[in-house]
């Protein structure tokens, strides 16, 4: 029954490789490639036919959730800048070109010069990433978050976001009330304030004495002005809620570049809830999609990092080249989310 | 084909066969014996987290001291040295550790066969009493229906003829729990809460504040479902299995009653019962008397709002819009103090942390490690969002009247007609006024989206504060 | 049985096992960069996963047939203080629980996964995959989704219970159901992995084939298994990465509470969810636009065996082997623009669905084609019925079923009326388990000689079949008489309604017919096990099948061949004239004087 | 025992169209129709299971009959070696790819009155479906929704008998399907969105309304009932119910069923 098998493949070209390199030292077999480059670099562009498809998906999310939305922010109510973006980008591009000057400093023995490239490289990822971080940081300073469990953000001036507004302020209003800042100073503790202010030198009792009077001064006063958003956030009228989320904060007219400061800009400590329409689904959207790229960043730069100490020997340029592919993807893909996020 | 092998094969293959069939038996075997006995009888079972704060672990019979707790009596006895100053006395504990823990055992196993022996006795009087999940049964004093009973328990049984049996199991149990202790595998997950029968205390009905329901009551709540909970409507079923659903919750309600009282009078005031039927029906009769007594407590509006008996449009407009304006106010005002709870804009945004009576007392930061073993740990209670049109205990004006005219029992919802001992906070037709507002929320004017608007100089000034 | 003289001793490699390090026994067995104990592994991982899957749907079948009857085992471990009954969040549990095993962990993972990882490298000539490391990391990433899915049922809630198709907002908002707590997370996650372990696989697949062909082994060489395989590999290449885009999103949406999927204004378990703006037939899209393709990919690499098996025991070239492939192209073409025809009914634009629809009806016409093949290329040949035989000719008999019925949800006026019904379940298990099972069973069968070089018993192996052919249709072919009476999916009491009450006795009959199904795979683990140890030995060709892996030793060894495989024809030559053999295998030569221009050509590649 | 397993692929299309046709008298089959539309779907049905019934029938008992024809053990004559037909592949792709064209194009009318021809009638009620209920709504005496006079029902929806009835569906919290299977209508609530549906009952009485998509633990649950009654007794029921709404007083007889 061995017919087959024992058919003695005289003419095989088959031939045992005795050790060097091959860990078992089995046959070593010949193939018929069907494509003229290394198997890394064909695995390396069909991974990122399958990072294209990633993408793909989460940018066609963006488009049919921006285009389906019955409002969207413009960039500047949700304090996007265009100019920040633009300098990320010219940096993202700048690092595509360092790598490829890597690659041909490596491929033309240059080992020295490919490694400062790639350590070029290495510093506009990182600064594009510290942008980004910059940029976060911005949003949430201003209460954009990815929604829970701190996002701040309301679609409408309605009921809803009232109620949130007087729930913010009593969780503010229960310490000042602990603290019995809820009463005015009485006319003689003005008086003394008012005394110990206009002191030229004041003792360290009188110094505490100080403190103690101006700090309840403020904190009643900060009582009142809490107080005061309560009862207007308890208004069933339409208007005074309106009214309430642009003096909390102002939503600049699309293109205006006027910085205007609301209640939460001027008390950072407020944090009262925000109305931004459309806010929520751009958050959502924003952060994921940039988070997704940056993610890709740092697993890029992760590599150059471990790449950094090797020798850079002509022989490594495969390598070089692969992961210069997947950096030029990267790059290629913020070109997509640069224009849909900042531009548009 | 190996054809050489074939002979080979075959003589393999009859050899094995046989250890093949044994194995496959033995498995079969194995599967049939797991699944018959998997089939035991379900019984009641014990949740009483409040009374009986540890149960016994598994088996009841069990006389025995496990490790565990003779572990804990050791690390007793040690803190105690650990506590002790006195060199002299330390030493002295140390000479009697020994008999100490003996002694220490003994107390605890006491403890437990006193504990078991009630339990035991209390199991044996409510099987007397109420039989068991499958085999109800229930004293004629109770005042219930057999009949109706028996159609709503036991196993569910779907025949192909329309009659079906064992409704609580179909419809029922996966919340209500099998001994109506609303805690059934799908009731952690529901807010709020499924209602624990055996409280006897239920919130939508037509009767005074702590009075029981009328079968009328319940009907209602199970033919409409509760809007805004899990409880959906079981309108489709059949009249007479509705009312067999009626008669059981009572059953189990008046079980848990008495389940309830027996453990406290067994366990808290530490008395001996005695099993006889008097004293038994002397537990039951309490509860029983209450249930037949409902209809008597029927809360039924003496007047009706004015709006109501005119005739001619403008006018009936005039009157209503007039009651609304007036709802408004008393719904702000002192008096009433709704805005208290349902917060000025109706949306239910209290201010405060409501319970519900059952978790009033669950404070985890009380219990500490014992919380983590509840069934269903401390749910804080929403008032009612009066914006969304959606009413628990029904949405004609007499059901609004009436909730709030009693209040709800076992929530916060105080009522503001008269009760026992307590002045009445509204007239009628002022709560019929309230009820006409309650009734406009859901319809004012909604707040449209307003174009987006700069800071106003005014607040940008001013804005600032320290 | 003699075999020619072995330069190294590997090929006995699996029966060494004693007095071995643990270290090299790690390396050997357990993190083996070896394409075969990779495919061996995903095999009976798989095998084990198969047997979680099909307890789950017992327990659906008991639910279906004794609704609210104290359940054997389960019920007593589970519900004893319910009277042993399941509960219904715990049988949507089983029926979510159920669908993913069976399609993530069982058929895509042993079709890819075992037979690919086993079969690709041997098939094509090559010593490995093309990326030995990779392929190891692509089975050990399974193991994450592996521990994951098993603690989900364990964490309170149990486990996910929104549906295989995990559509939002059910999955998504923590209150709406019991399971969509931490379970769903957590099957979220094990779906990534297993979307990150395909997408290794497929990479890897994808280069092994393109670039590491024995010389003369040209794309039209490669036997149909290897085209099953290379679609699957695109297939997973191109639509999984936007399934894990869309779980990543599911993800977010769970945890940080984003609201990709969740409209405004939900008011679920009696609490407002926050959220704004997002659209819950977004996933559908998304889902469906993978989980189309992968129905394919669930059945490609099958038919592709079956091809493979009924050419080799039917002793006859396969018919239209050139036609055979372009429908395979074909289907994955076509597969990925057919994915709304499983959202008629979801509120999407209806022009759209018309669209759908007429895409979907077409994609027929390939799977036609095939059918028509298989059945040319038993014509005129001599049929041998074994094992795996019977397995294939089973599989294109349950596939003429399950593909004809597709037409039916295809056309969108009858889909109004079977959509989600048990017409649609019996369709997806006439597919996948009369379709992709069988053609696996068939599979293991066939090539279980060149896994471990010993027979698995004929005798036990067609009882084993011919109780599993009777029992799956006595099980699902009734489906369909419940489908037309509009009988739904997913209800744990569908006796509730007037309408679907007459059909309680089928539903008993098709239990019982489920519960015989479940028990003669008994049979085939006792025959698989037995023969892994017992089983007569075999040589390196039993079944005189021509294409490569039967040039290897059986059991291969590391390296896979001990002779260089050189291709001079095609994989389906048997019977043919130019030999006495009714088998020519790939690997011979032809004859001095005949041939040599392929004979040249082949020498020329090398 | 070849034989045998031929014999075994012969009872497959012997025993599938035995089954298909045995079926309907033993009850299981299509329930019954009682919409305008419902005939077309119905005739798509069995247009299309005769056609695919056909084909089924052939290819099986091609299967059986080359199976039992070309037995390795009792063909003695020699194997046909062909690797295909260029003439037979393009005659089988043509065939069925005209088939299913045809297929698409006849049925596109059907779908279209189902799902696309919307009537120009007012909104009838609106269904909003919850975990796990179906909570209907109609627009009371006033005509208009979001008043105080829309009348609230639960699970029970009822409608005039041959008359064109427009409902819109919505969704309160997860996907549901209304699924009517008398009326041949099924169509998933979607929250976020306001989907129309419409149909025509021809005959009056009871009928099941059905969620068909899994909306969580009590899918089954959500049971709904459908009343397809004459005009006259549908204002009455509608009149009754909006007026039991408004009570102020408890009624003298407790409303039985």
């Amino acid at each position: 029954m061995e017919t087959a098998a024992t058919h003695p493949v005289s003419h095989a070209h088959g031939q045992l490789a005795h050790g060097h390199g091959h860990e078992h030292g089995h046959l070593k077999l010949h193939y018929q490639p069907a494509l003229p480059i290394s198997n890394g670099k064909l695995m390396m562009w069909l991974f990122l036919s399958t990072e294209i498809m990633f993408f793909a998906g989460l940018i066609a999310v963006y488009i049919v959730l921006r285009f389906g939305a019955l409002t969207w922010p413009s960039q500047s109510a949700v304090h996007l800048e265009e100019r920040i973006g633009f300098i990320n980008t010219f940096v993202l591009i700048c690092s595509s070109v360092t790598v490829v000057l890597s690659l041909e400093a490596c491929r033309s023995h240059n080992p020295a010069m490919a490694k400062m490239w790639l350590a070029a490289t290495l510093a506009l990822g990182g600064v594009f990433l510290a942008i980004k971080a910059y940029e976060y940081n911005q949003k949430f300073s201003h209460g954009i978050y990815p929604r829970y469990p701190r996002s701040q953000i309301y679609e409408r001036p309605d009921l809803e976001y009232g109620s949130a507004v007087r729930v913010r302020a009593q969780e503010l209003l229960v310490p000042l009330q602990t603290a019995g800042y809820d009463k005015p100073l009485s006319a003689a503790q003005t008086r003394r304030l008012k005394r110990l202010e206009a002191a030229a030198q004041r003792s360290p009792q009188e110094e505490q004495a100080y403190r103690r009077l101006r700090a309840r001064r403020e904190g009643y006063e900060r009582f009142r002005f809490l107080q005061d958003l309560k009862t207007r956030a308890s208004s069933t009228q339409p208007d005074v809620l309106a009214a309430l989320a642009a003096e909390i904060m102002p939503i600049r007219p699309r293109g205006s570049h006027e910085h205007l400061e609301g209640l939460n800009d001027l008390n950072p400590w407020l944090k009262m809830p925000i109305v931004i329409p459309g806010g929520n689904m751009w958050a959502s959207t924003y952060f994921t999609l940039t988070g997704f790229h940056a993610l890709h960043v740092l697993v890029g730069l992760i590599v150059f990092a471990i790449m950094m100490p090797m020798r850079f020997t002509p022989d490594r340029a495969n390598m070089i080249e692969n992961i210069g592919l997947y950096w030029h993807f990267v790059d290629i893909v913020w070109i997509f989310l640069f224009p849909l996020l900042y531009l548009f | 084909m190996c054809p050489s092998d074939a002979g080979e094969r075959r003589r393999v293959a009859l050899e094995g066969r046989r250890r093949r069939a044994a194995t496959c038996c033995a498995l079969l075997w194995l599967a049939a014996a797991a699944g018959c006995g998997g089939l035991s009888a379900p019984q009641f079972r014990l949740n009483m987290e409040d009374i009986i704060r540890e149960t016994p672990d598994k088996d009841p019979d069990e006389f025995r001291i496990t490790g565990r707790e003779r572990e804990q009596v050791r690390q007793g006895l040690l803190e105690e040295m650990r506590r002790e100053k006195d060199p002299q006395k330390i030493e002295q504990l140390e000479a009697n550790f020994g008999a100490a823990l003996d002694a220490g055992t003994e107390e605890v196993l006491k403890l437990k066969r006193d504990k078991i022996k009630k339990l035991k006795i209390l199991n044996t009087a409510l099987v007397a009493l109420f039989g068991t999940p499958d085999e109800p049964y229930v004293f004629p004093e109770s005042g219930l229906d057999i009949k109706k009973i028996r159609l709503a328990a036991g196993p569910a049984q779907t025949v192909n003829s329309n009659v079906r049996r064992g409704l609580y199991r179909q419809h029922c149990v996966h919340c209500h729990g099998i001994s109506g202790d609303g805690a059934g595998p799908t009731a952690v997950f529901l807010n709020p809460y499924p209602r624990d029968y055996r409280q006897g205390k239920f919130k939508f009905k037509s009767t005074e504040f702590a009075a029981k329901p009328t079968d009328a009551d319940l009907l209602h709540t199970l033919t409409e479902g509760i809007p805004g909970t899990a409880m959906p409507s079981f309108k489709l079923l059949p009249l007479d299995e509705r009312e067999a659903l009626v008669e059981y919750v009572k059953y189990l309600s008046m079980r848990g009653e008495v389940e309830l009282a027996m453990a406290r009078y067994l366990f808290v005031d530490e008395e001996d019962l005695e099993l006889s039927r008097s004293t038994l029906v002397e537990f039951l009769a309490e509860s029983a008397e209450s249930w037949s007594s409902a209809a008597e407590h029927v809360v039924r509006p003496q007047t009706q709002p004015a709006h109501v008996a005119a005739t001619d449009p403008a006018e009936k407009a005039r009157l209503l819009a007039e009651s609304i304006e007036r709802g408004r106010k008393l719904f702000a005002g002192e008096k009433a103090a709704c805005v208290k709870c349902h917060g000025p804009t109706g949306l239910g945004d209290s201010e405060d942390k409501l319970y519900d009576d059952w978790n009033k007392d669950k404070d985890p930061e009380k219990f500490g490690a014992e919380a983590a073993t509840w069934v269903l740990p401390r749910q804080q209670l929403r008032p009612r969002n009066l914006r969304l049109g959606i009413y628990r205990g029904g949405r004609r004006p007499l059901d609004l009247f009436r909730r709030i005219y009693t209040g709800i029992y076992g929530g916060p919802m105080p009522g503001a007609g008269p009760s026992p001992g307590r002045e009445a906070t509204l007239s009628e037709e002022e709560i019929w006024s309230v009820v006409d507002y309650i009734r406009s929320l859901p319809y004012e004017g909604q707040v449209a989206v307003p174009p987006p608007r700069q800071l106003t100089q005014r607040s940008r000034q001013s804005g600032s504060l320290p | 049985m003699s075999s020619p003289a072995v330069p190294h001793t590997h090929a006995g490699a699996a029966a060494a096992a004693p007095a071995m390090p643990v270290a090299k026994f790690l390396a050997t067995y357990v993190f083996s960069r070896d394409h075969k104990v990779i495919g061996l592994q995903f095999l009976f991982s798989t095998l084990l996963w198969f047997i979680v899957g099909g307890l789950l749907a017992l327990a659906v079948r008991w639910q279906l047939a004794f609704p609210w009857q104290g359940m054997p085992i389960v019920g007593r471990l589970l519900f004893s203080a319910e009277g042993n009954q399941i509960s219904p969040e715990f049988y949507t549990m089983l029926f979510t629980m159920h669908a993913t095993v069976m399609i993530f962990f069982v058929i895509i993972p042993i079709l890819a996964g075992a037979f690919g990882n086993f079969l690709i490298p041997l098939m094509i000539g090559a010593d490995d995959m093309a990326f030995p490391t990779l392929n190891m990391l692509s089975y050990w990433v399974m193991w994450p989704a592996f521990v994951l899915m098993t603690i989900s049922f364990f964490v309170p809630g149990g486990a996910s219970a929104a549906g295989w198709t995990g559509y939002p907002p059910l999955s998504v908002a923590h209150g709406a159901a019991p399971a969509s707590q931490a379970g769903q997370t957590l099957w979220v996650l094990a779906l990534v992995f297993v979307g990150i372990s395909s997408m290794m696989g497929s990479v890897n697949y994808m280069t092994t084939i393109i670039q590491m062909r024995a010389p003369g082994m040209t794309m039209f060489r490669l036997p149909m298994t290897i085209w099953g395989m290379f679609i699957t590999a695109v297939l997973q290449a191109f639509a999984l990465p936007v399934l894990t885009a869309a779980l990543f999103m599911q993800l977010l949406d769970r945890t940080v509470r984003t609201g990709f999927f969740i409209p405004e204004g939900l008011v679920i378990n009696n609490e407002g969810v926050a959220a704004g703006g997002g659209q819950p037939l977004l996933w559908q899209h998304l889902f469906w636009f993978y989980s189309h393709p992968a129905v394919y990919i669930m059945i490609l690499p099958a038919m592709g065996m079956v091809s493979d098996i009924i050419s080799c025991f039917a002793r006859k070239p396969l018919f239209g082997y050139k036609p055979m492939v372009y429908s395979i192209c074909g289907i994955a073409g076509l597969g990925f623009i057919v994915w709304g025809h499983h959202m008629f009914m979801s509120g999407m634009n209806p022009a759209l669905g018309a669209m759908f629809m007429v895409s979907t009806i077409m994609i027929a016409l390939p799977s036609a084609v095939k059918t028509f093949n298989w059945l040319a290329t038993l014509w005129g040949g001599k049929i041998q019925f074994t094992t795996p035989m019977l397995f294939a000719m089973s599989f294109v008999s349950m596939f003429i079923i399950g593909g004809l019925s597709g037409i039916f949800m295809a056309a969108t006026p009858i889909d109004i009326f079977i959509h989600d019904t048990y017409f649609i379940v019996a369709h997806i298990h006439y597919v996948l388990f009369g379709g992709t099972a069988f053609g696996v069973f068939g599979g293991i069968y066939f090539w279980f000689p060149k896994m471990f070089g010993r027979m698995m018993n004929e005798f036990w192996g067609k009882v084993h079949f011919l109780l599993s052919f009777i029992f799956f249709n006595g099980t699902f072919f009734t489906m369909h008489l419940l489908g037309a009476g509009g009988f739904p999916r997913r209800l744990a009491d569908p006796y509730h309604y007037a309408t679907f009450r007459h059909l309680l006795g089928m539903n008993q009959f098709i239990t019982y017919c489920a519960l015989g199904m479940g028990a003669v795979q008994i049979i085939f683990a006792i025959n698989l096990f037995y023969s892994i140890f017992r089983g007569p030995r075999c040589g390196r060709n039993p079944w005189h099948a021509n294409s490569l892996e039967w040039l290897a030793p059986s059991p291969p060894g590391h390296g896979n061949f001990d002779v260089q495989p050189v291709v001079y024809r095609g994989p389906y030559e048997y019977s043919s004239p130019e030999t006495t053999e009714d088998y020519y295998p790939q690997w011979q030569p032809p004859p001095a004087g005949q041939g040599e221009a392929s004979h040249a050509q082949a020498q020329q590649h090398a | 025992m070849n034989k045998f397993w031929c014999l075994l692929f012969l009872a497959v299309p012997v025993l599938g169209v035995a089954a298909f046709a045995w079926a309907p008298g033993a009850g299981y089959w299509l329930p019954r129709d009682i919409s305008d539309h419902g005939w077309q779907i119905d005739h798509l049905f069995y247009f299309v299971l005769t056609l695919t019934g056909a084909v089924f029938v052939a290819t099986e008992l091609a299967l059986f009959w080359f199976a039992w024809k070309y037995d390795g053990r009792t063909n003695m004559q020699p194997v046909r070696f062909t690797h295909g037909s260029h003439d037979v592949e393009v005659l089988w792709t043509l065939a069925p790819a005209a088939t299913l064209v045809f297929i698409a194009i006849y049925q596109m009318n059907a779908w279209a009155d189902v799902k696309m021809r919307q009537p120009d009638v007012p909104v009838l009620a609106e269904v909003t479906a919850r975990q796990f209920e179906w909570r209907i709504r109609y627009p009371g005496a006033d005509g208009r929704f979001d008043t105080l006079d829309d009348v609230h029902v639960v699970n029970d929806l009822h409608v005039p008998v041959d008359r064109d009835i427009l409902i819109t569906l919505k969704s309160q919290d997860v996907l549901h399907s209304f699924f009517l299977p008398n009326l041949r209508i099924k169509q998933d609530a979607v929250p976020g969105m306001k989907i129309p549906v419409w149909f025509r009952a021809r005959d009056v009485g009871e009928f099941d309304l059905v969620c068909a998509e899994l909306c969580g633990w009590g899918h089954y649950k959500m049971k709904g009932r459908l009343t397809v009654q004459s005009a006259s007794a549908f204002q009455q029921w509608l009149a009754e119910t909006a007026a039991a709404q408004e009570a102020t007083q408890e009624p003298e007889v407790e409303e039985s069923e």
